[in-house]
């Protein structure tokens, strides 16, 4: 079946104009009723691969994008990038594999507290959001990663996280606590139940 | 080629961090860069440079052992938590060495071991992580949007923009004012407010086409002069709001005398 | 003459990621030595010359712009979108946190009167609905949010809401601890009258 030019060009009109990444609810609603959006985004997704700009696809929406090899020649229109600590990448790191994890969580992993400001900024830079209550007692708050890390992060969906389905089948994604200091006083206090998730 | 730098604190730079160096024989104690135990005992074991889950505990624990000794040696400050893990870490060196009990309580030393390699691991995939994510193809960074896009507005479910955050920031703000102890409470009860005289004109409206003086649209269960008062003030402005929204005419033959009023879609129909 | 498709997808790059159009001699400083400029606009020029997005030449500048009989792809259904005033979001977050509430009840919490348009703007956004009725004298109406805040929040449940104390905890809010707020209890535990609700 053969796609319609017009709707084509109507497609990379909006794509091209758009702030932000579009949804295909979002271009299907400008186009005529009888367009074909994937089929459309498909083609221009082949049509622009080898190009200075390449279709992109991140957070399940879409937006063009210069392409990687280029970004050495392109310093001068960088953002201003965000400066994250060590603590603050790991955290972050820590929240988006393993969400919905709550801060006790993050704590066992890193096998530190953490520090006030870490998680101000991640949610400053709307990385991270609360996502739900964990079902144990006290019902603490989980968090998670917002549409907008995965587009900052240059990823489709968590899944495409580096690594995720192998760590995920080790068990390195288990938040379960590892009980490893309860018979210590003072240490095994982060004693929770791995319970399920409401979320 | 790219410059994968990027999004690090110049002291912090995530590849020159982790061990800090030291001689085969002699630790060069510094608590400085560590973040807690855990943080030392991972840059411990890749000195060991096999995978972590094949490390050799009881090695382990001795180097954290002797590094807790010479910091202490050095009178350093050390807090409480890294002689913890020392206390643990001695007492996980007892078990491990002592012949197996038969029917010891609590897992066995052997156990332990295993799920602190485990643990050491999962953060060490973390820090790898965190790495690869800050080394990725980052948006902003090394794919950039449209320098100047002329704007498509994404057709939202809600014509009203507001995240979860604002939402949560105004709330508890809002808790913050209200923590003041002993906060003044202003006496509302007494006053009809314009709101209400609105609220109470809008539902009399259609019930009072014909000229009407304002006064019978005033509430009547009012007792003290200060509430007539009020509520003729605030009835009163409520009208001028109607008139003004064209729901309402109004009229004063006088000067001081009375107000009237009456619906104004009572002309409409005629 | 045939030109370097390289440096045809730099120009491409740059044009797009550019803030302000480019003119040739911008370009050339950023392409190689060795690059025909002018061959290369006109090759773009051209290529892009019946797409969504066309090369254009304005005041001897060049920049991507959008076909001109599509500009009403994007001026067209242009929602206007308002930010909610302070008062509406606090009334909004008391609904939230405090439902089923009564407009009294939310006057008495913020210490201030409502004003007519608030609640009219959180109707209006689908955010708001009136759940019931109070068992008290005048019966009042209460209110209560609705699916669409759910939706728009992200939220599975109303519960998920973090407390106060859990977001400070947290480091979530830039709050400085005045030592003001030790007696404000948990607002998890939504616990108001007893007077039950006929949803």
């Amino acid at each position: 079946m053969s796609i319609n030019p017009d709707h084509v060009r109507m497609a990379e009109a909006l794509l091209f104009a758009a702030k932000e990444p579009l949804d295909e609810i979002s271009i299907a609603a400008r186009l005529p009723d009888d367009a074909d959006v994937p089929a459309i985004l498909e083609h221009l997704q082949k049509s622009y691969e080898h190009k200075g700009i390449n279709l992109s696809r991140l957070a399940g929406k879409w937006a063009f994008l210069t392409a990687p090899d280029l970004s050495w020649l392109l310093s001068d229109e960088r953002e201003q990038e965000r400066k994250l600590s060590r603590a603050g990448l790991e955290t972050l790191a820590i929240i988006a594999y393993h969400q919905p994890v709550t801060r006790a969580e993050i704590e066992e992993i890193r096998g530190v507290g953490l520090s006030r400001g870490v998680m101000d900024v991640l949610f400053d830079a709307g990385w991270i959001r609360p996502r739900g209550r964990r079902r144990t007692p006290g019902r603490p708050v989980t968090y998670g990663t917002t549409e907008e890390f995965l587009i900052h992060f240059g990823l489709d969906d968590v899944r495409d996280l580096p690594g995720f389905d192998e760590m995920k089948a080790s068990g390195l994604l288990n938040t379960e606590p590892s009980g490893l200091f309860d018979d210590i006083p003072g240490l095994g206090d982060t004693t929770h139940d791995p319970e399920e998730e409401e979320d | 080629m790219t410059d994968k730098k990027g999004l690090f604190d110049n002291n912090t730079e995530f590849e020159a961090d982790p061990a800090p160096v030291r001689s085969e024989y002699a630790l060069v104690v510094d608590l400085e860069g560590y973040e807690g135990p855990l943080d030392i005992l991972l840059a411990l074991a890749r000195d060991q440079k096999v995978d972590l889950l094949k490390i050799s505990i009881l090695q382990l624990a001795e180097q954290y052992l002797a590094f807790i000794e010479e910091a202490r040696r050095l009178r350093l400050e050390i807090a409480a938590d890294y002689l913890v893990m020392a206390a643990w870490l001695a007492f996980l060196k007892s078990k491990l060495l002592l012949p197996q009990e038969e029917e010891g309580e609590g897992p066995s030393g052997q156990e332990m071991a295993e799920r602190l390699a485990f643990q050491l691991k999962k953060l060490e995939a973390m820090r790898g992580a965190a790495e690869k994510l800050i080394n990725g193809t980052l948006t902003g960074r090394d794919r950039l949007r449209r320098g100047r896009p002329e704007g498509v507005k994404v057709i939202r479910h809600s014509r009203y923009d507001c995240s979860l955050r604002e939402l949560l920031q105004a709330y508890a703000q809002h808790q913050e004012r209200k923590g003041i102890r002993n906060p003044i409470r202003l006496m509302r009860e007494a006053v009809f407010t314009v709101e209400a005289a609105l609220e109470r004109l809008e539902n009399m409206l259609g019930k009072l086409p014909e000229w009407a003086d304002l006064s019978a649209y005033l509430p009547d269960n009012l007792k003290d002069p200060f509430s007539i008062r009020s509520a003729q003030a605030s009835t009163l402005l409520a009208s001028l709001q109607l008139v003004k929204e064209g729901q309402m005419e109004l009229r004063q033959s006088q000067t001081f005398g009375p107000i009237q009023v009456r619906s104004a879609a009572r002309k409409e129909d005629e």
